[in-house]
C-alpha cells in the first residue's frame, strides 16, 4: 500500500515540477509548484513525519505560493515569450543539467553506501509533534530563537523594500 | 628623549601644530613650519658641534625596547656618514619652507604638513641602527614625497609622474624587506636571539651565496633611489612634474638615500659579495656618469636636464664608493653634500625662473642676465659649482672620487673624468641659451628680478657651495674616521689588503718599486 | 718680505670683492682706479720680493710659503701655499706689470662701455686666478688657478654677451681648455699614484730615482701634461678656441690671449722640466708639435684680413715657438721668449685695440689704410712691436727668438729650419699687415672720422715700446754675464741640468754670431717681401691668388678646421646623445617600465570578460563548483 | 515498507529539476519558485534520512528549512517588486547593470 502511494506521489510531483518548469504563463507554474507541494506533504506523511507534513501543506502550499501568487496578480506579467537569443544559454542549461544529474545519481548511491549500514529499526514514533516540539525546545532552543530574529529581520526587509516609495 | 629623537620628531610635533592651526590664515602657518624646522636645525647643529671628531663609531646611540616579542628596538644613533646628511636634511628643510613661501596658493595647510612630515622621514631614514626602524621611516618617507608630487606638481603628467615614482621604489623596498626579513631570521638561527638590530647584524657571518642574494636584494632598492643608470627614469618626470620644493628636497636628500644605504648597509654587512660586485656597480656608474651627461645635453626643458645631470653626479658618488678606498669614500660622501647644495640651489634657481615665467622650456628664455642681474650672478655660482671649478664645492669632491677610482682601476677615471668634460658642456650651453644673447622675447623684458627672500635663499646656498670649495677640512675630518671603520670591516673579510692605503685590488700599475712589491704579494 | 707673498695674490681678490660687490654705486673712474691700484699692489710686492731674492746666494733662492691645509684625506694632503723662487717670481713680475699696464690701458678704452664694473671684476679675477697658477706650490693649486684662468677667459670673451658670436666663442674657448684639463687632471692622478704627493718640492726631488728615465710613468704623465697644456696654449690639436676668442675685447686680448693665459703652458712645462727631461720622448713631442704650429699657425696668418686674427694666428706660432725651445732643453730660452712676447704681442693687441677705437671698431685692414699720418703715436709704437716680433736687432723679439732658434740648431737642423720659414712668414704678414693699415692709399670710407686714441690708451702704448726695445737686453748672448735672465734662472732649471742642451765652447761663440747675422738676415728678406707685394705694386696679392686660387681658398679658410672638427666632433655627440634619450631612455627603459604597467592593465580586461552580467552565467559557476566539490570529495 | 534510497533519488531529481528551471526560465519569480522546489527537495531527503537514522534531528531541520524558506520568499519577492517598479521588467536577462 506504501508503496503505491509512494510511486503516485513521486510520478505525480515530478511531472507537474517538469510542467512548471516548461509552463509559459507563470501563474500556471505556481499552481503546479502547489501541487508538488502537496505531493511532497503525502510522502512527508509516508515517511512519519505528520507534524511536518502539516506544516509544509500550511507554510508553502499556504502562505509562499499564496504570496507568490499575489506578487504574480500584482504584476499582472504576461506570458514568458520565448527570447530568441538564447539558445547558447539552453544548450549550456541542458548539457549541465545532465551531467548534474548523473553525478547526484553517482552521490546519492555513495552517500547511501555510507549510510547502508546504519538502518536502525523503523519504529513508528507515536506522537511525532510531541517529540520535535521535545526536541525543539531543548536541544535546539538557540537556532529556536535565532529563526525568530531572522523572520523579524525578513518582516523589516520585506516592507523597507517594497514599501511605499516616496 | 636624546637629542636624536628629538631633532627626528620635531617636524612630526610641527606638522600637529600645523594640522590644528586655522586653515585662511597662511601665513600663520608657515610661519610655525618655518619655526619648527628652524629650532630643527638649531638643534641639529649640536650633533655638529657634540661630534668627537676622530671616532669613527656611532654617537648620540640611544636604544629602548619598541617590540620585544619581536626583538625590534628603537635604535638611533649617527656616526660621520651620517652627521653630515641630518644636518644637510635640516638645513634644506628650512630652506624648503622659506622657498615655498610664495610658490604654494592651494591646500597649504596640507603642504606643510607632507614637507614636515618628509623631514621627519628624512631623519629617522639617517640615523636609524635598526633594520625595521630604517624600513619603517623608509617608506614613511615615500608618501609625502608621492603627495608632494602628485598634488603640488605641475597640471600635466603629475600622476603619472607620482604613481611611477612611487611604484618604482615600493618594488625596489619590497625587495629590501624581503631581504631583511632573512637577515633577521639567519640573525636568529645563527646567535638564537632574534634581532633586527644593525649593530649586532655586522657582526654576523653570512655565506657568500646568501650574502650575493642580500646584497642583490638591498642593492636594487638602493640602485633605484640613486638613480643608476638602468632604473633612472623615473626621475626626470619626478623632477620635472614636483613643484620646485619637491625637487629641492628629492635632489637634496632623497637622492642620497640610496648611496648612504650602500655605505651603511651593502658594504659592512655583506663585505664578500660587495667586492665581487665592485666591477657591475662600478660599470653601471661609469655608465650613469657617461649616459647622463650625454642625454642632459639634448634636454629642451631645464629642470629635466638638472635631472639627468643629476645621474650624472651620483653615477660620480657611486664609483667613489665602489672605488673602495680612503680617498674614494670620503670624496662620495663629500660629493654627496655638493650635489645636496648644488642641485639644491639650481632647482631654487629654476623653481624663480618658473614662478616668472611658467614654462621650463629653455627656448622661452633668452638674455636674462641683463634682465635679472642679481639673479644671473647666482645662476652663474651655482653652474660653476655644479661643472667641479675648482675653488667651488664640486671639485674637491669630484677630485677624490676621481683619486679614488684611479688608484683602483685607471681606466675608470679615464672614462669618469670625460663626465668633467660633458658637464661643462651641457651646463654653460644651457646658460648661455637660458642667460646670454639679446632678450628677443617680450615677456623676458618685464621680469623682476630676485626678491630679498630669495636673494636669501640663495645666499645661504652660495655660501656652503663656496665653503665647502676653499676650506673642507672640519667635514673631511668628521668623514674619513667612519668611512675607515666601514672600509676596516670589507677588508677583514675580503682579498683587499690594509685598510689605509686602499691598494687597487687586482693589478699595481707603474712605479718599478710597486711592481716588485706586487710580485711579493 | 718672502712671506708676504700671499699678499701677491690677495691684492687682486681684494679688487673683486670690491668692484663686484660693493662697486654697484662707484662711479667709473673710482672702479677703475681701484682696478688698477689692486693690480700695481700685486706688482709693487712682487718687486720688492724680487729685490729680496736677487740679494740671496743663488743656492737658496727656493722657498715655499704655506698658508692652511686645503684637503688632508687619506694618503692625499694638499695645503694652500705659494713658492717664491726664480722661475715663479719671472713670471710674478711678467703679469702683474704687463696687467697693471692693460689695466690702464682699459680705463680709456671701455670708458663709454656700460659694463665697466663688470669688466673690471673679471679682469681682476682673471690676475687673481693667474697669479694663483704661477705661485702654487702644488700640481692640485695650479689646476685650481689653471681652471679659474678658463673660467674668466670664458667670462671675458662672453663679456658682450649680447651678441651670440661672443657667447658661442667663450663656450667653446671653455670647453676646449676643459679638454685640456682633462689631460691635466689625468696626470695629477697618475702623479700621485706614483708619488703618493701633489707638491712640486717633494715631487721634483724624488723624481729622477722615483721614475726611470724614459719609462712609461714619466712619458704618459709628461704626455698628459703637455694635453693640458696644449689646451691652454692653444697648440696644434686644441687651438681652435683662440682666433674666436677675438670676439672679447681688444684689452682682454691683449692680457688673456697674449701675455698672460696663453703663457700658462709653457711655464707649466718650464716647472716640470724636471720630468720633462726624464721622458725624451715627450720632449721630441713638445718641440714637434712646437714647431708645426709655429708654421702651420704663421701660413693661416698670411691670409688673414681682420687684424686681430693676424695677431692671434701669431700668438699661437710665437707659442709654438716656446714650445719647440721647451721642447729641444733650452727651458731658460722659452721663458725669455715667454717674456719678450708678453711685452710686445700686448703692445701689438693694445696698438691694434687703439686703432679700432680711432676707426669706431672697424677691424678689417681691407678698409683701412694710410692711418699713418692720423694716428702717429699708435703708428710708431706699433711699428716697434712689429720690429721686435719680427726679430730685427736692437729690439727683444730678436734676441729671444734668436736664442730659441741657435738652441734648435744644436739638437736638429730641420727643427731649425722649420723656426727659421716660420721666422720668414711672421716678418712677411706682420709688415704686411703695418703696410695695409698704416701706409699705402687710404681706403677708410668718408664719414669714419679717424682720431688719436686719448692719451691714457697712449701712455700704456709707450711703455711697453719701451718694454719691447729693452726686454732683449735681460738676454744678451755671446758676451759673457750677458745672459742675466738663464743665469737667474739656472737653480730652477739646473734640477734638470744634465738634459739642456748648454755647451758653449769658444769655437762656438763665432758660429752662433754667424747665426746672428743668418736669422736677421731671414727676418729682413720677410720684410722686404711685404713691402714689396703691398707698397710697390698692390696688384700683386690679387694676381698672385688668382693663380694659386685653390691653396689661398684652403688657407684663407683656416683649413677648414672649424667646420671639419664641427662635423667630426659636435655634431656626432649631439645626434648621439639624441639618439641615446630618444631611443634608449625613452623607448627601451620608459618603454619597458609603461610596457609592464599595459601588460598588468591587458590581462586585466581579459578577465573582466567574466562579468557577464547574466545573473543565471553565475548560477551555473555555483553549480558547476558545487558539482566539482562533490565529485572530489566522493568520487575520488 | 519503502526504503529512502528511493527517496532519495526522488529528492534529487526534483532537485536537479529545480537547477534546470532556474536556468532555462527567464522570469525571475519563477527562477524563484524553482529554488523553493529545490528546498523542498532537500526536505524530503532530511526527513528520509532521520526516518532511516530513527531521530526526529532531521525533521527539526527541516522545520528549521522552512522557516528561512519562508523569510527568504518574502525578502526575495520584495526585491523582485522593487525591481519590477524600477526597471519595469523582471526578466534576469535584462537586469544586467552589474556586467563590466
Amino acid at each position: 500500500m506504501e508503496q503505491v502511494l509512494f510511486w503516485i506521489c513521486g510520478v505525480v510531483s515530478i511531472v507537474f515540477a517538469v510542467m512548471m518548469i516548461l509552463k509559459r504563463n507563470p501563474v500556471h507554474s505556481a499552481l503546479c509548484l502547489i501541487v508538488v507541494f502537496l505531493c511532497l506533504a503525502v510522502s512527508y506523511l509516508l515517511l512519519g513525519a505528520e507534524f511536518l507534513a502539516a506544516v509544509q501543506v500550511i507554510v508553502y502550499a499556504g502562505a509562499i505560493m499564496v504570496l507568490f501568487l499575489f506578487v504574480i496578480m500584482l504584476l499582472n506579467l504576461d506570458d514568458e515569450v520565448h527570447s530568441p537569443g538564447k539558445p547558447r544559454m539552453a544548450l549550456i542549461a541542458g548539457s549541465s543539467i545532465g551531467s548534474g544529474l548523473i553525478l547526484l545519481f553517482l552521490l546519492t548511491g555513495g552517500v547511501f553506501k555510507a549510510l547502508s549500514g546504519t538502518r536502525g529499526a523503523e519504529k513508528v514514533v507515536a506522537g511525532n509533534t510531541q517529540a520535535v516540539a521535545e526536541l525543539l525546545f531543548t536541544k535546539y532552543l538557540l537556532p529556536f530563537e535565532v529563526t525568530s530574529i531572522l523572520l523579524l529581520a525578513a518582516i523589516i526587509g520585506a516592507i523597507v523594500l517594497a514599501g511605499k516609495k516616496g | 628623549m636624546g637629542l636624536i629623537s628629538t631633532i627626528t620628531f620635531l617636524p612630526l610635533i610641527g606638522a600637529a601644530l600645523v594640522a590644528i592651526g586655522p586653515r585662511e590664515k597662511s601665513t600663520t602657518l608657515k610661519a610655525i613650519a618655518l619655526a619648527v624646522t628652524l629650532l630643527t636645525f638649531f638643534i641639529s647643529i649640536g650633533l655638529f658641534t657634540g661630534f668627537a671628531v676622530g671616532d669613527g663609531d656611532f654617537q648620540f646611540v640611544e636604544e629602548r625596547p619598541w617590540v620585544e616579542g619581536l626583538g625590534i628596538k628603537y635604535k638611533v644613533g649617527i656616526d660621520g656618514i651620517s652627521l653630515f646628511l641630518v644636518l644637510l636634511s635640516t638645513l634644506l628643510s628650512v630652506v624648503a619652507v622659506a622657498a615655498s613661501w610664495a610658490d604654494i596658493q592651494k591646500r597649504v595647510k596640507e603642504f606643510l604638513i607632507c614637507l614636515l612630515l618628509l623631514e621627519t622621514g628624512m631623519i629617522g631614514v639617517f640615523v636609524s641602527l635598526d633594520l625595521f626602524l630604517f624600513y619603517v621611516f623608509w617608506e614613511v618617507m615615500l608618501i609625502p614625497m608621492y603627495l608632494l608630487i602628485g598634488v603640488w606638481g605641475n597640471p600635466a603628467r603629475r600622476v603619472y609622474a607620482a604613481v611611477k615614482f612611487f611604484i618604482y621604489t615600493m618594488f625596489g623596498s619590497l625587495l629590501m624587506l624581503v631581504a631583511i626579513l632573512v637577515l633577521y631570521f639567519y640573525h636568529g638561527s645563527s646567535t638564537g636571539t632574534y634581532s633586527f638590530d644593525l649593530i649586532s647584524c655586522y657582526a654576523l657571518k653570512i655565506p657568500l651565496s646568501m650574502q650575493i642574494w642580500l646584497f642583490l636584494a638591498f642593492g636594487l632598492a638602493f640602485a633605484i633611489k640613486v638613480p643608476m643608470f638602468p632604473f633612472h627614469t623615473w626621475l626626470p618626470d619626478a623632477h620635472t612634474e614636483a613643484p620646485t620644493v619637491g625637487s629641492v628636497l628629492l635632489a637634496a636628500v632623497l637622492l642620497k638615500m640610496g648611496t648612504y644605504g650602500f655605505l651603511r648597509f651593502n658594504l659592512p654587512l655583506f663585505p664578500e659579495a660587495s667586492v665581487m660586485f665592485v666591477p657591475l656597480l662600478a660599470g653601471l656608474a661609469l655608465v650613469g656618469i657617461i649616459y647622463g651627461a650625454l642625454v642632459a645635453m639634448v634636454q629642451a626643458d631645464v629642470k629635466r636636464l638638472v635631472a639627468f645631470s643629476s645621474v650624472s653626479h651620483l653615477g660620480f658618488v657611486v664609483l667613489g664608493i665602489f672605488a673602495l678606498n680612503v680617498e674614494g669614500m670620503t670624496g662620495a660622501m663629500l660629493q654627496m653634500l655638493n650635489h645636496g647644495f648644488s642641485t639644491g640651489a639650481l632647482f631654487l634657481i629654476v623653481g624663480m625662473l618658473y614662478e616668472r615665467r611658467h614654462t621650463r622650456l629653455i627656448a622661452d628664455f633668452g638674455g636674462l642676465s641683463k634682465v635679472m642681474p642679481v639673479f644671473a650672478t647666482f645662476f652663474m655660482i651655482v653652474t660653476l659649482s655644479s661643472i667641479g671649478l675648482p675653488g667651488l664645492n664640486g671639485f674637491v669632491g669630484e677630485f677624490l672620487i676621481l683619486l679614488g677610482a684611479f688608484r683602483t682601476e685607471p681606466l675608470w677615471a679615464v672614462f669618469a673624468a670625460l663626465g668633467v668634460i660633458l658637464a661643462a658642456v651641457y651646463m654653460l650651453w644651457m646658460f648661455q641659451r637660458v642667460m646670454f644673447g639679446e632678450v628677443d622675447k617680450e615677456e623676458n623684458r618685464t621680469l623682476k628680478d630676485l626678491s630679498l627672500r630669495e636673494v636669501a635663499i640663495l645666499l645661504v646656498m652660495a655660501f656652503f657651495i663656496v665653503q665647502f670649495g676653499v676650506y673642507p677640512k672640519p667635514y673631511i675630518d668628521r668623514i674619513e674616521p667612519s668611512v675607515k671603520v666601514v672600509l676596516k670591516r670589507v677588508e677583514e673579510r675580503t682579498a683587499l689588503k690594509d685598510a689605509g692605503r686602499g691598494e687597487p685590488i687586482k693589478r699595481v700599475i707603474f712605479t718599478q718599486h710597486e711592481k716588485k712589491q706586487a710580485v711579493q704579494e | 718680505m718672502i712671506n708676504y707673498i700671499w699678499m701677491v695674490t690677495l691684492f687682486p681678490l681684494i679688487g673683486v670683492v670690491l668692484n663686484g660687490l660693493a662697486g654697484v654705486k662707484f662711479p667709473r673712474k673710482v672702479t677703475g682706479a681701484i682696478g688698477s691700484l689692486a693690480i700695481l699692489g700685486s706688482f709693487l710686492t712682487a718687486c720688492l720680493i724680487f729685490a729680496e731674492v736677487l740679494r740671496l746666494p743663488a743656492a737658496q733662492r727656493t722657498s715655499e710659503v704655506v698658508l692652511f691645509t686645503w684637503i688632508a684625506c687619506g694618503s692625499l694632503l694638499v695645503n694652500i701655499g705659494f713658492l717664491v723662487d726664480p722661475l715663479s717670481l719671472v713670471m710674478l713680475l711678467t703679469v702683474s706689470g704687463v696687467s697693471f699696464i692693460i689695466h690702464i690701458y682699459s680705463m680709456g678704452y671701455m670708458a663709454e662701455d656700460e659694463g665697466f664694473r663688470r669688466y673690471f671684476t673679471y679682469l681682476n679675477l682673471f690676475v687673481f686666478f693667474m697669479l694663483i697658477l704661477v705661485s702654487a706650490n702644488s700640481f692640485l693649486l695650479m689646476f685650481v688657478g689653471w681652471e679659474g684662468v678658463g673660467l674668466c677667459s670664458y667670462l671675458l670673451i662672453g663679456f658682450w654677451y649680447q651678441r651670440r658670436a661672443p657667447a658661442d666663442a667663450g663656450k667653446k674657448a671653455f670647453v676646449v681648455n676643459r679638454i685640456g684639463d682633462y689631460g691635466f687632471l689625468l696626470a695629477m692622478m697618475l702623479i700621485f699614484v706614483t708619488f703618493k704627493t701633489l707638491d712640486f718640492s717633494t715631487v721634483f726631488a724624488a723624481a729622477p730615482h722615483t721614475l726611470e728615465s724614459g719609462g712609461l710613468a714619466v712619458t704618459l704623465i709628461t704626455l698628459l701634461l703637455f694635453l693640458g697644456a696644449c689646451g691652454k696654449s692653444a697648440q696644434i690639436p686644441l687651438y681652435v678656441w683662440l682666433p674666436d676668442a677675438m670676439e672679447g675685447p681688444t684689452p682682454v686680448s691683449a692680457l688673456i690671449h697674449a701675455a698672460t693665459m696663453v703663457t700658462a703652458g709653457v711655464y707649466m712645462v718650464v716647472r716640470c722640466s724636471v720630468l720633462y727631461s726624464l721622458a725624451p720622448l715627450s720632449m721630441d713631442v713638445v718641440a714637434i708639435i712646437g714647431c708645426l704650429t709655429a708654421i702651420y699657425a704663421a701660413s693661416i696668418g698670411l691670409m688673414q684680413n681682420d687684424i686681430k686674427r693676424v695677431l692671434a694666428y701669431s700668438t699661437i706660432s710665437q707659442l709654438g715657438y716656446m714650445f719647440l725651445a721647451c721642447g729641444v732643453g733650452a727651458f731658460s730660452a722659452g721663458i725669455f721668449h715667454l717674456v719678450t712676447h708678453a711685452f710686445f704681442k700686448a703692445l701689438l693687441f693694445l696698438g691694434a685695440g687703439s686703432v679700432m677705437h680711432g676707426m669706431a671698431g672697424e677691424l678689417d685692414m681691407r678698409k683701412m689704410g694710410a692711418l699713418k699720418s692720423k694716428m702717429p703715436w699708435t703708428y710708431w709704437t706699433f711699428l716697434i712691436g712689429t720690429l721686435a716680433l719680427a726679430g730685427i736687432f736692437p729690439f727683444a723679439g730678436f734676441f729671444s727668438k734668436d736664442e730659441i732658434l741657435w738652441d734648435v740648431l744644436q739638437k736638429s737642423t730641420v727643427l731649425w729650419a722649420g723656426g727659421a720659414i716660420g721666422a720668414f712668414m711672421t716678418a712677411f704678414y706682420m709688415f704686411r699687415a703695418v703696410f695695409m693699415t698704416f701706409h699705402g692709399e687710404s681706403r677708410v670710407d668718408e664719414q669714419v672720422h679717424v682720431h688719436e686714441s686719448p692719451r691714457v690708451m697712449l701712455i700704456p702704448l709707450g711703455v711697453l715700446a719701451l718694454l719691447s726695445v729693452a726686454g732683449g737686453f735681460i738676454g744678451l748672448p755671446l758676451i759673457e754675464g750677458g745672459n742675466r735672465l738663464k743665469e737667474f734662472l739656472v737653480p730652477v732649471i739646473a734640477l734638470a741640468g744634465h738634459g739642456a742642451a748648454a755647451q758653449h765652447g769658444a769655437h762656438e761663440a763665432g758660429f752662433e754670431a754667424v747665426m746672428m747675422v743668418v736669422s736677421l738676415g731671414v727676418a729682413l728678406a720677410g720684410i722686404a717681401l711685404a713691402w714689396l707685394m703691398y707698397i710697390k705694386n698692390p696688384a700683386v696679392p690679387e694676381k698672385l691668388s688668382e693663380r694659386l686660387s685653390g691653396l689661398y681658398r684652403l688657407i684663407y679658410n683656416k683649413y677648414f678646421v672649424d667646420e671639419a672638427c664641427a662635423a667630426v666632433i659636435v655634431e656626432p655627440v649631439k645626434n648621439g646623445s639624441l639618439f641615446l634619450w630618444r631611443a634608449c631612455d625613452n623607448k627601451v627603459i620608459d618603454g619597458a617600465v609603461n610596457g609592464s604597467g599595459a601588460v598588468m592593465l591587458r590581462a586585466s580586461r581579459i578577465l573582466q570578460r567574466v562579468q557577464t552580467g547574466m545573473v543565471q552565467g553565475y548560477a551555473l559557476g555555483f553549480v558547476g563548483g558545487v558539482i566539482a566539490v562533490l565529485y572530489i570529495v566522493f568520487a575520488m | 515498507m519503502v526504503d529512502t534510497t528511493q527517496y532519495l533519488v526522488l529528492g534529487a531529481i526534483l532537485f536537479c529539476l529545480g537547477v534546470a528551471g532556474v536556468f532555462i526560465r527567464r522570469n525571475a519569480i519563477v527562477i524563484f519558485m524553482c529554488i523553493e522546489l529545490m528546498l523542498n527537495a532537500v526536505n524530503l531527503t532530511f526527513i528520509a534520512i532521520s526516518r532511516s537514522l530513527g531521530s526526529i534531528d532531521g525533521q527539526v531541520f527541516v522545520f528549521f528549512i522552512m522557516t528561512v524558506a519562508a523569510a527568504e520568499a518574502a525578502v526575495g519577492l520584495a526585491i523582485i517588486l522593487s525591481l519590477y517598479r524600477r526597471r519595469q521588467t523582471i526578466n534576469v536577462d535584462e537586469v544586467n547593470l552589474l556586467k563590466w
